[in-house]
């Protein structure tokens, strides 16, 4: 029986990336920037998101061949954790998911679509239709010359101009490749997603066949591994947004005062930071490990392993700092004001993104258990 | 009760008058509190010269049971109802329970609370709040933190500080029923981790309130205080009854997750979802029949005053777990919120999740009160 | 949906029953009794036994017909509690599992054995054959005029005069009632159990059919709803145990030094004894809410309701309240002579005697979601 | 390594030092070191004149991790190989070095600690056990506990207080290389809670040591036990090697588990064991990967020293949890002992688990190293 792999690498080039991230993450989101997009109709700074295009953030894991810098999907988990440390929210995790979902069918027709990301487009994948991210099911579907169907919780749909909607095409999954000025504001509906900073919509699709790109190729596999990736780059962002929580509550801790003691001198509290602190050293270790095994050819059962052991465990460690930080800022926990509650909604969003934290357990004890 | 329980009213209602955040809710609330006022659901022990009834306390407990039962919604003037109201039943003048107590049960006159101060969350015996008496008015200082429907009450019952230099700082504390709607005072609503309001914070800046508005004698205000905390307990302590709070049923979980899909297949019958749901049950059922062992003697002998003091720690507690994971085990769909007309049940269990830290915090947080029960049950040292 | 009672009575015979109880079992069971008898061979006191059944708690649950006070089954859980509390360890709970077991037959062929029971005889039940608790598989069985078969973790085995032996004759379950006298010491095997004052035995079993007593009515409710009411019983042992444990812990507490502070001042051992306490307060109201439901009848929905769950919180209590003693004892509890080790060994058995918390909630979850 | 480790003796092996309990298991370990010691396996660091081979630390560190994949019995003189030898090679007097170090190597002259007493658990600096010189010899009176194989020892590294006038408490204490086997010295053994032997107390009753075996000066001795303190890490800190611990692995739980049944069912099969079997195998990679990364500096920039100083309370807590849930999800044979011919793997489990107590108390308890994390890390105050 294998349990899977425990070494780590971190190359130079990574090393550097990580630095360069962690400046520019500070300086495009301080937290009152983050605060002022919370209830803004975009979500995010349009200035922003060219900067991180321009630093070739959008194509840092595809191939030279489409104008990427083939740095590896590793490279993608440094820069998701600075920008969930900092709250930086943007279509970058929609837009390289759709580019690695399309390249990883390696069908030629989804070229066009691959150059125009690593250009600075955004993109992003349809993955659910309902509620379950543990069910592949598909409704929407290529029929009579229509693409027609609907999906849900469609992140950063609103500015994509590349949408990548699985659908099932004579019985078979197919990836249709829609532009965002294909579907009309009637069939679009936003949602009020618990993550403030966060945007999503669902939308209902109505098109002509002889309008769309439909890519046929390794459908299933390029869906179900992109899904695993996305996984493993929320877990990464959950990582930072925990970071950053435990500083938040550690500084409370260290300056309030009650019954004439700094509150961070109890054990009731001191000890619990301590417990977080160990789980985010988890979370830090197991994504990193995961980046370690990440290669751009098909999913190896070592990298399934890691994904499924970094998502649960992040997940789980950040809604519980942010549930903590909420409880040990007292009062002022109970607030708006406070920043307490916006790691821990974005915890509850996290924890269900790409599957929950037992979904990944039940994954993972199957190629640890089942797989001989 | 079940049958005269209104009908939705198509917007979300506050499970607690902490959660009082729109005029539309309060406007249902006012008139549901006074349909409950002329059913003779209110004030049942109240004196019937003042708007009661005068009967046996008892008849509020059951009138409050069965309240409870039928999950109506709450009766919102919680602490008229439930703090001032019996306060000045029991110690006030005759003038006092002519001019305030009938508008409480009406729900007329909206009252606050103002206790706890910024600086000093838990620990409301080094309250700054200042009163300087001049001539027949007291001038008002300082702030008060907490002050849920400050923005809507009519009166405050107020602990001041009038003597800043008494020996012991209790005996500097006075209490006020202070009017709201007067010059130099200000309460800023403040916006929930929700989204939503409800709590406000009373500023006072010069506010000149009449001398009569002290309740009892100066420097006497933290006795009264504490015997406020003491009607906290209910309708047989005197309160004058009402549901002040809609509790969140293990049931009421049960039911949202009915027919949710994870993994392809029912929530319900996933095993591992199974183990946790009923390691809530278990909690659940465990702290219910605790308040009922709690009345028999003969199986409380091992740890005295066990029940009582943790009961609310164990509850509080209880609750926000059994939300968490409600809202966990909704799959995508718990990520949305209250705006979100695909949220499940609107974003309830999101919203109660939240909702949850008041009662963990306030109050005195959990960690404080795990030390009353360590020290006073356990007697481990302080 | 219908998710138990929480309803709870006790009368004033109860209470009295309880007040004598506590006073015997304080008597009988002094905490230098219980540890000269770990290595004993037999684990109890004789004259202990006698006055055991002098009180009449043999046939407490027993009806009148048999020469039992018909005090009712709810009656030995205040009993077991207090035998817990002092680690008074007897064969009184298999004598009225033995009991409990033949008494539900209703088959008249069971009479004889329940007046000896009521009057003094030692008894007990061997329910499992291998290490699950939650199969009903037997092996043993009654072919060409033999009972033949083996039985693991048969309690009190050495000296019960009344083995109850579940086997299949004909292919269906019976229950054979063997004689302690009938199995040779050849075809016993002591145990040796984690909880020092328990006792059980493996035994093997070759005797004539002729020679044994054979029951066929009932027998797979008999056995199943004894095993809960076993369960409800070591539930009740357990929450006594779990008492006296967090007693043991506090007065340490209270009287140790470090860092010259009472080491009960420290709130990382102070808020895990309130959890402690919590957890023993929960299992108390469960395991007495369970004895108000418990009837001489076949076992209502409710009953079996409370019984899983008073088992499943009080193993979970005891291992959790032994655990920490053990840790909160510091050097002294890794001692053989600090009692905490006594209480954790009781918790680790008792969460396994008639299945674990796992299995409980497992069948509660049936009841509870399946059943409608 | 693998194809010299030993044949099973037929007998419970220790998992670590602490837990050698019998002579049987004494005289099977002193061979084993030996063999170890003759094929070049101990003491590469160490000169070759007192036995050891004068290489790099880098080879008994690699020697280390072979034994420890291979899973040998260990290398039982732990206090000569971690604690005495590497000090004395360190500091000691070329006497000293002549006198001690190759018996340490070899096995012939096994060594104890003698820092803890009964009333200073975790606090050495207040340790009062007292020596008096008198001409040529100091007087020891006093007690010492948790001494690791006393009974067996012939040296013991001994903090004792010279001086009970010194200012600063440190400053008061003395370290010996103190002969066991004198009058006066007596080890008496201690019963573990698993039954077993192990450790013992040591009496010390006018024992009379000859002054030469005081090492470096009087009053300097928590110098000296604190650069003992730092061997602990291995190799590299100049440790003669060997593996002083079994490590139990994830893997050997789920091996156990193999075949086993629970309701009926493959316990491997049911969803819920799987689930929680799954938290510890991530806890437990978490763990050693954080080993790993600890290593890199760039991602180790937002916590500084968590990994180094949370390392060891991590694993031995998650140590005691996995072996819990091991004995737990044996059914009805998780409650049968080590004397029982049908427990499971000879009760390895169950006795595996009441030992992980050793680490989660030993060297400062669990409670107190979550504050050193949370004050040196964290910066939270004390």
């Amino acid at each position: 029986m294998d349990f899977g792999k425990t070494q780590i690498s971190f190359s130079e080039e990574q090393a550097m990336l990580l630095d360069a991230a962690q400046g520019l993450c500070a300086d495009l989101s301080p937290i009152d920037k983050v605060r002022s997009l919370l209830e803004d109709d975009t979500g995010y700074d349009e200035a922003a998101w060219q900067q991180m295009v321009e630093m070739g953030w959008t194509g840092l894991a595809l191939p030279e061949s489409v104008g990427g810098s083939d740095f590896g999907l590793g490279a993608l988990v440094p820069l998701f954790e600075c920008m969930g440390k900092r709250l930086l929210t943007t279509p970058l995790m929609s837009t390289v998911l759709a580019a690695e979902c399309l390249r990883r069918t390696g069908d030629p027709a989804a070229h066009t679509s691959l150059e125009q990301i690593a250009a600075g487009a955004k993109a992003t994948v349809a993955f659910v239709e309902a509620d379950d991210w543990g069910s592949q099911g598909v409704t929407t579907r290529i029929e009579d010359g229509k693409l027609q169907g609907s999906k849900r919780h469609v992140a950063d749909a609103a500015d994509a101009a590349i949408l990548v909607i699985p659908a099932m095409r004579e019985g078979v999954k197919v990836l249709a490749i829609v532009r965002g000025d294909q579907i009309d504001a009637a069939c679009r509906t936003k949602h009020d997603v618990l993550d403030a900073p966060r945007r999503a919509q669902s939308i209902t699709l109505d098109i002509a066949e002889a309008d769309i790109t439909v890519i046929a190729s390794n459908v299933d596999r390029a869906l179900e591994e992109t899904q695993l990736i996305g996984a493993l780059l929320v877990a990464a962002e959950s990582t930072g947004a925990a970071v950053s929580c435990l500083n938040v509550t550690v500084d409370y801790l260290k300056t309030r005062k009650q019954f004439g003691k700094l509150i961070g001198s109890y054990q009731a509290l001191k000890h619990p930071s301590v417990d977080i602190l160990c789980a985010i050293e988890s979370s830090k270790s197991l994504i990193y490990q995961a980046a370690t095994e990440l290669h751009a050819g098909a999913l190896s059962r070592d990298a399934r392993i890691a994904c499924h052991m970094a998502k649960s465990k992040a997940s789980e460690t950040l809604v519980f700092a942010g549930d903590r930080a909420v409880q040990f800022h007292g009062g002022m926990g109970f607030t708006y004001e406070c920043d307490a509650q916006l790691y821990l909604r974005r915890g509850l969003w996290a924890q269900q993104a790409f599957g929950d934290p037992m979904h990944h357990r039940k994954r993972l004890a199957q190629l640890i258990l089942d797989d001989e | 009760m079940k049958a005269n329980k209104p009908a939705d009213p198509g917007f979300l209602l506050p499970q607690s008058f902490m959660e009082v955040g729109s005029e539309q809710q309060l406007d249902f609330l006012r008139e549901w509190q006074y349909k409950l006022w002329s059913a003779g659901y209110l004030g049942m022990a109240w004196p019937s010269e003042y708007g009661g009834q005068g009967a046996e306390p008892v008849f509020q407990s059951i009138a409050d049971k069965e309240m409870s039962r039928a999950s109506v919604p709450i009766a919102f003037n919680v602490i008229g109802l439930g703090w001032a109201g019996p306060l000045i039943n029991d110690v006030g003048t005759e003038e006092e329970k002519r001019k305030y107590l009938k508008g409480i049960l009406t729900g007329e006159d909206i009252w606050c609370q103002g206790f706890s101060e910024p600086d000093h969350g838990s620990d409301l015996g080094s309250a700054q709040c200042r009163a300087v008496r001049d001539g027949d008015e007291y001038v008002i200082n300082g702030s008060k933190i907490w002050t849920t429907m400050g923005n809507y009450a009519k009166y405050m019952i107020l602990l001041a500080r009038t003597n800043p230099n008494a020996e012991r700082k209790y005996d500097g504390l006075s209490f006020f029923l202070s009017p709201m709607k007067v010059p130099g005072v200000d309460p800023k609503p403040i916006r929930k981790l929700t989204g939503e309001y409800g709590f406000t914070q009373t500023y006072f800046n010069d506010a000149r309130i009449p001398a009569s508005c002290l309740m009892g004698e100066e420097g006497k205000g933290w006795q009264l205080a504490m015997q406020t905390l003491q009607y906290e307990r209910g309708a047989e302590a005197g309160a004058a009854g009402g549901l002040s709070m809609v509790r969140i049923a293990f049931e009421d979980m049960i039911e949202m997750l009915q027919g949710k899909q994870r993994d392809g297949v029912e929530v319900l019958d996933d095993p591992v979802v199974r183990d946790e749901l009923m390691q809530l049950l278990i909690e659940d059922k465990a702290i219910s029949i605790g308040e009922k062992r709690a009345h028999i003697g003969a199986l409380n002998n091992d740890f005295r005053m066990s029940l009582p003091l943790s009961t609310k720690l164990r509850w509080t507690e209880h609750a926000r777990r059994m939300r968490q994971a409600a809202v966990r085990l909704q799959g995508a769909g718990g990520s949305l919120y209250v705006q979100d007309s695909q949220a499940i049940q609107g974003g309830f269990w999101q919203r109660a999740y939240m909702q949850s830290f008041s009662a963990t915090i306030g109050g005195g947080t959990l960690q404080v009160q795990a030390n009353i029960v360590a020290e006073h049950v356990l007697g481990l040292p302080k």
